[in-house]
């Protein structure tokens, strides 16, 4: 009895000893260092296209009310950024473009899931679904006014065309790559058909979902520009209205200063799914800190 | 780049570059193209490229990028291409059309105050449209603003929408104009409440002119004069043989969009447009007026934006009158 | 009655077969294979590639159907761990081994103590809030076995769970299975292509032919445990059950 | 000697037996079955459509006028189907949007490599290529028209702007994926920089790469839809004018009848996509037949 | 002349250090190891793991660069073996075998002629047009064989290259390596943590402290070839290596 404990106790030390010397690991760089070494390149870069902007200015190939440079433009946008009624229309086209987006998520999980997991739905609609992806928005505002009237929800109904398809097939996507091994786990441990979804199927498709997701809000957003034309409501400015009004009077420093608008928050938004992207897929070990 | 294209420095430009859009309100060039007058007048040795547009801004950004010499648009378009460039990239240098915008509303709809917490639609946020029907309301004593309040909701929305909308019942109005208005009427039982040309001394106002683009106009004055005797001889034949024009313009219309307009809307609307060499300039000069005091613009200097000296000439040597530029 | 219960085996398949695929292309995987574990008996599987233990395993955790024959566990629950760990990744290694406990609705406290205790039982304490891709590949098979032990089950069927793990963590491993199953009594399947793992832990080896998988000889291994991998009588016993397969592997290259 | 051959040579034969062993697989199913089994879930979707839609109209909710049944459509679209221009304005279509898209291909491919492998240009432009996909294509509408003038080329622009942002990501995703393991391999094989990217990181990042191409499609094909009624070329009908053109007219039936051709068209290019990435996986194992 | 260039050693280490990371939170990964390997010599490294035996061999291999220390390979070319086959999926098996032959600029017709001897050495004659993943593992790791030798290197590396393999599939490719690496008088640098293994092949077996990684001791093996994995005289050896290892080992586990 001694001697069996003297002997599995040295297992245990081995075990433990191997465990050790598995997990050793050196730390990444602090997060100040990491958040500089993404900053200082994106200055670069806009300071360089600034540069390049007004050199191409300068050389007088258009006037400049054909194409403002970047001091007219900046100081309209700074002049913008002065009135409330700019952040009105940020804040209605945000609200929009997240509503929209929610639906959008939400409608596309269901189709998704439905068309992913049932073989006659996916053989049905599949193909479908990314054939709606390229149908313009334009072609929806008929129907849009039919179902809505000149309501916000046809605003939504054309952002949530746009985005639900990518969404529902990143879905789909993720589904197809979730290990059959990680199925078989599941059904051993007893998991029923609804349990399966939600504990191993949604978690394990959840990267190629968040693609899905990133691309789902590009396509939202574009719906959501050409759609703020269909339906103006009273008293609600849009960043989409923006956009065309500024082109619509051929106001160039206008037109720039709103696509520098849109950029700067498609570019937050990316940072955002990005980090999310990083946070899941460090989470899960699928990219080593390197 | 495509700017200049056409143009040589001594004026020896071998093509004239004009813009239009497929629309009824555009017969003028529809004819000019379709009968080739442009062509007989430019002669052997210039050739007209024409380029289709379907709304102002691509027309001016256009003619701002130099990618068209010349181009027939409303007059909204103009005046900001005229105010944005400072007075330096564009001049009217024709008239076109004159009437044809009415304000079609529900039949129950009898009278102006019967407008009251009704939903009127528009062609575009401070457009020629927009502009008269707020102008008209305030003077009738109904109150608007720009943001779509008020005693009156002027909704802005593109005019096929509007058909939509109207049929829909989702609006109750709207102040457009042809070939829409008549589609209205025809289509949807609308009833003209207002025919814009009761507005206007002389029941003449401007819908549709000629603008130019100022650099090619100086360098190419030969050209100018060219096509706008071409267009001069088009706006004579719409009104020498309007049956026959007619069916030209739909043949046109035909040839470039595969839909003809239908014959009723067609005759409707031919009626109520007036082809004319007249910009009309006290129109415009109006309207910009009545836009700044609605509040949907700021003060702008339109002086100079007529340059009728080639017109003049023209008209001269057939021995007709001369058209004042204001 | 307890007479009768204790010769009644755990897991019984009678003439099972098995054919993937329809008709004329259909293979036959199974051959009228007929097999009994006794409760707390440990039966190793051994065979080449292909022969169908995979199969054979899926069967009796009925993640398939077979062709024909029977499998009977009577009252038997059945747990089950794969040559790969196949834990999921977005879960910490405690949720892991949680799992089957939440499916079944044990609350959220006796769960943590359960799942704490059993990875205390693999030499795992204090790793229960880690995430799997934190660990060796020793230490992720381990936490396999706490999720395949939180099962409760009176049967563990294991498909080579060892086979990607190093020698020095496969013996050290194979100790430690040893105990586990000795301290539960545990009816266990394995399956290996390793003879000397097959020998150091069976109560008997059973062979199978390759393609279609049939049973060819079993050996009962009469040794005295615990034993050692490279003892001389293991070797012994393996080097006479690794020629007989290897004259079946052979078979096939000829 | 001879025992030592006898020795290797039963080792050879154990090796191709071990080698027969593993070798081993049954066929899937035929292809006519295959096609069959997705042709008429297909067929089934479409007919439920449509008596869906039929059931809409025949409520009389809307007039004909405003919402056309599908007898009208599909009598308008036969018509169509029966003219040349209809062909002559999808030959038109189809002709900028794949010339489009492979000029977006290309640049996609570049500018992908290119911030896919410099660090630098990563952080710098890596974000701002998502916030070119979010930028509607009427926002470049202008500067098509000043660099190009009133031709083709316009409208290409913007249907590279539209599609090269999501082919350039498909191809950093799949660079970002390339299995270092693959790297060393080629390091050690002596592959240059060059060579590494030619043999090792196009070919691996491939199966994302495709997923790019098939988003960046969709965006090509509705700055495609749009960019045509930008510059309307002379008696060169397209796709996009005629959309545009039932819309201004308020011609239901000839809307819905573009729309379906255009619902086609996406499904058939999905389903080219589908197959050259099934074929792909297949070829690479990573899909094992079912 | 040819005294000089036998007693040269093909791969030489002298004081080699590596620290991974920089300052306080670097890891000393290997701490002043040296080493060499005689032309025509089969020197197997051992170690537990996370004791810098792929650091090592990265270093060699020229994958990484040396924190302190020489490494000299005079004139040698070096081509190496991971533990994964490491093939690229896209490219047929002949392919794979090819490319470093295709870098160098050999024409097609010669590559497709090497490549199928090669392929026939490794005893996969007629598989040159499948795609790695219709071949089993061992198949994959004996083309992964046929590619580094397709380099013409006179060091071959080889880092764990059957660690996941089955016991027999790894008996037989024993004897196939230890075939070809005698015909063709390579001088073998072979990573494992698997004792026997490293006996059964090895010239001498160099074992490696963990973190940080040093020589700990050599232990020449004076076996006559060929071996047998489960021979006595390997069982022997095999044990007193096992025993130090395990010492090493259980020194982290405290
Ligand atoms: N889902 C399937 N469809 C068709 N054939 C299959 C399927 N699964 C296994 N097979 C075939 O059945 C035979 C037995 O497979 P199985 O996986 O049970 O073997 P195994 O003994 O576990 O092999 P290994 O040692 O390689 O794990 C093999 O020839 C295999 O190709
Ligand atoms: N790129 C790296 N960055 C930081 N640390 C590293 C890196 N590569 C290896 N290490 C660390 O260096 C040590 C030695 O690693 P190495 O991979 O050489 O060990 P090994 O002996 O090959 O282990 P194994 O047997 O697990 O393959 C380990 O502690 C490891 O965590
Ligand atoms: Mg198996
Ligand atoms: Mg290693």
């Amino acid at each position: 009895m001694a001697a069996e404990t003297a002997v599995r106790g040295s297992g245990a030390d081995q075990l433990a000893g191997l465990d050790a010397l598995e997990l050793a690991g050196t730390g990444g760089p602090g997060l100040l260092s990491r958040v500089w070494g993404r900053v200082w390149p994106m200055l670069t870069a806009v300071g360089l296209v600034l540069v390049a902007w007004q050199l191409v200015v300068l050389s007088g190939r258009w006037p400049e009310y054909v194409l403002a440079g970047p001091i007219t433009t900046f100081q309209e946008l700074w002049a913008r950024l002065g009135t409330a009624e700019f952040y009105q229309a940020l804040a209605t086209t945000m609200r929009r473009a997240v509503t929209g987006f929610a639906l959008a998520v939400l409608i596309g999980l269901i189709v998704g899931a439905a068309v992913s997991r049932v073989r006659i739905l996916r053989a049905a609609f599949g193909s479908l679904i990314t054939g709606l992806q390229t149908m313009p928005s334009i072609a929806w505002f008929p129907f849009a006014i039919l179902l809505f009237g000149l309501t916000e929800s046809a605003i939504q109904f054309v952002v949530i065309l746009g985005a639900a398809p990518s969404v529902a097939n990143g879905l789909i996507a993720g589904v197809d790559y979730t290990p059959p091994l990680l199925l078989r786990a599941g059904k051993v441990l007893g998991l029923g058909r609804l349990q399966m979804y939600r504990h191993v199927i949604l978690p394990a498709s959840l990267p190629s979902f968040l693609a899905g997701l990133k691309q789902g809000w590009a396509f939202a957003w574009r719906s959501l520009m050409a759609g703020e034309l269909m339906v103006i409501i009273a008293y609600q400015a849009s960043l989409g209205e923006q956009l065309h009004i500024a082109r619509e009077l051929s106001d160039s420093p206008g037109l720039i200063g709103t696509m520098i608008v849109i950029l700067v928050i498609g570019v937050v938004i990316d940072l955002l799914f990005e980090s999310a992207d990083t946070a899941l897929r460090r989470r899960w070990g699928l990219r080593q800190p390197q | 780049g495509g700017g200049g294209g056409g143009t040589s420095a001594e004026g020896g430009a071998k093509e004239v570059r004009l813009g239009y859009f497929p629309n009824i309100t555009h017969a003028t060039a529809l004819v000019g193209v379709e009968k080739g007058l442009f062509a007989k007048h430019l002669g052997n040795g210039v050739s007209l490229k024409t380029s289709t547009f379907n709304a102002g801004p691509a027309a001016i950004e256009a003619v701002f990028s130099g990618a068209i010499d010349a181009t027939y648009i409303g007059p909204n378009p103009a005046i900001n291409a005229w105010a944005k460039s400072k007075g330096k990239a564009i001049k009217i240098v024709a008239g076109a059309a004159s009437g044809g915008v009415y304000l079609v509303t529900k039949p129950e709809i009898a009278s102006v105050q019967d407008l009251k917490g009704k939903k009127i639609a528009t062609p575009q946020l401070g457009n020629t449209q927009d502009v008269a029907l707020r102008y008209w309301l305030k003077q009738n004593g109904l109150h608007t603003d720009t943001k779509g309040g008020g005693d009156v909701h002027i909704v802005p929305q593109e005019n096929s929408q509007t058909l939509q909308t109207f049929a829909t019942g989702d609006i109750d109005g709207a102040w457009v104009p042809e070939p829409f208005a008549s589609r209205l009427v025809v289509e949807s039982k609308g009833r003209v409440l207002v025919d814009e040309r009761d507005l206007w001394p002389g029941r003449q106002f401007v819908i549709t002119h000629l603008i130019v683009r100022q650099e090619w106009a100086s360098r190419n004055p030969g050209l100018l004069r060219k096509l706008i005797e071409g267009h001069v001889e088009a706006t004579r034949y719409l009104n020498d043989d309007p049956k026959a024009a007619a069916g030209t313009v739909n043949a046109a219309i035909q040839k470039l969009t595969q839909k003809p307009l239908k014959p009723e809307v067609l005759d409707s609307a031919f009626k109520n447009i007036t082809f004319t060499d007249d910009p009309i300039a006290s129109s415009l000069t109006a309207s910009a007026q009545h836009a700044v005091e609605v509040g949907l613009l700021e003060p702008v200097n339109l002086d100079g934006i007529y340059d009728l000296k080639i017109l003049n000439e023209v008209l001269a040597a057939q021995g007709r009158q001369s058209i004042k530029d204001r | 009655m307890t007479d009768l219960l204790t010769t009644q085996p755990a897991v019984r398949l009678a003439d099972v077969s098995k054919v993937y695929g329809h008709g004329p292309r259909g293979l036959l995987a199974l051959d009228r294979v007929s097999l009994s574990v006794a409760p707390g008996e440990f039966v190793c599987l051994l065979g080449a590639s292909g022969c169908g233990k995979s199969t054979l395993l899926s069967l009796v955790a009925g993640l398939d159907r077979p062709t024909g024959g029977q499998i009977t566990a009577p009252g038997a629950r059945i747990a089950m761990m794969f040559q790969e760990p196949a834990l999921f990744p977005w879960l910490t290694v405690s949720a892991n081994v949680e799992m089957a406990m939440r499916v079944k609705g044990v609350g959220r406290q006796e769960r943590r103590a359960r799942a704490a205790e059993l990875l205390e039982t693999v030499r795992l304490g204090g790793f229960g809030r880690k995430r799997p891709h934190e660990l060796s590949g020793g230490m992720r098979q381990r936490v396999a076995l706490a999720r395949a032990l939180a099962q409760d089950a009176d049967v563990l069927l294991m498909d080579e769970p060892f086979g990607a793990l190093d020698a020095m963590t496969r013996d050290l491993l194979h100790d430690e299975l040893e105990r586990i199953w000795r301290e539960r009594g545990l009816a266990v399947l394995f399956v290996t292509h390793n003879v000397r793992e097959a020998v150091r832990l069976g109560d008997r080896v059973v062979l199978l032919s390759s393609r279609p998988g049939r049973v060819v000889e079993e050996f009962p291994v009469e040794l005295a445990r615990p034993r050692r991998t490279d003892s001389a009588e293991v070797a012994t016993l393996a080097a006479r059950i690794t020629d007989r397969l290897r004259e079946e592997v052979a078979r096939h290259g000829r």
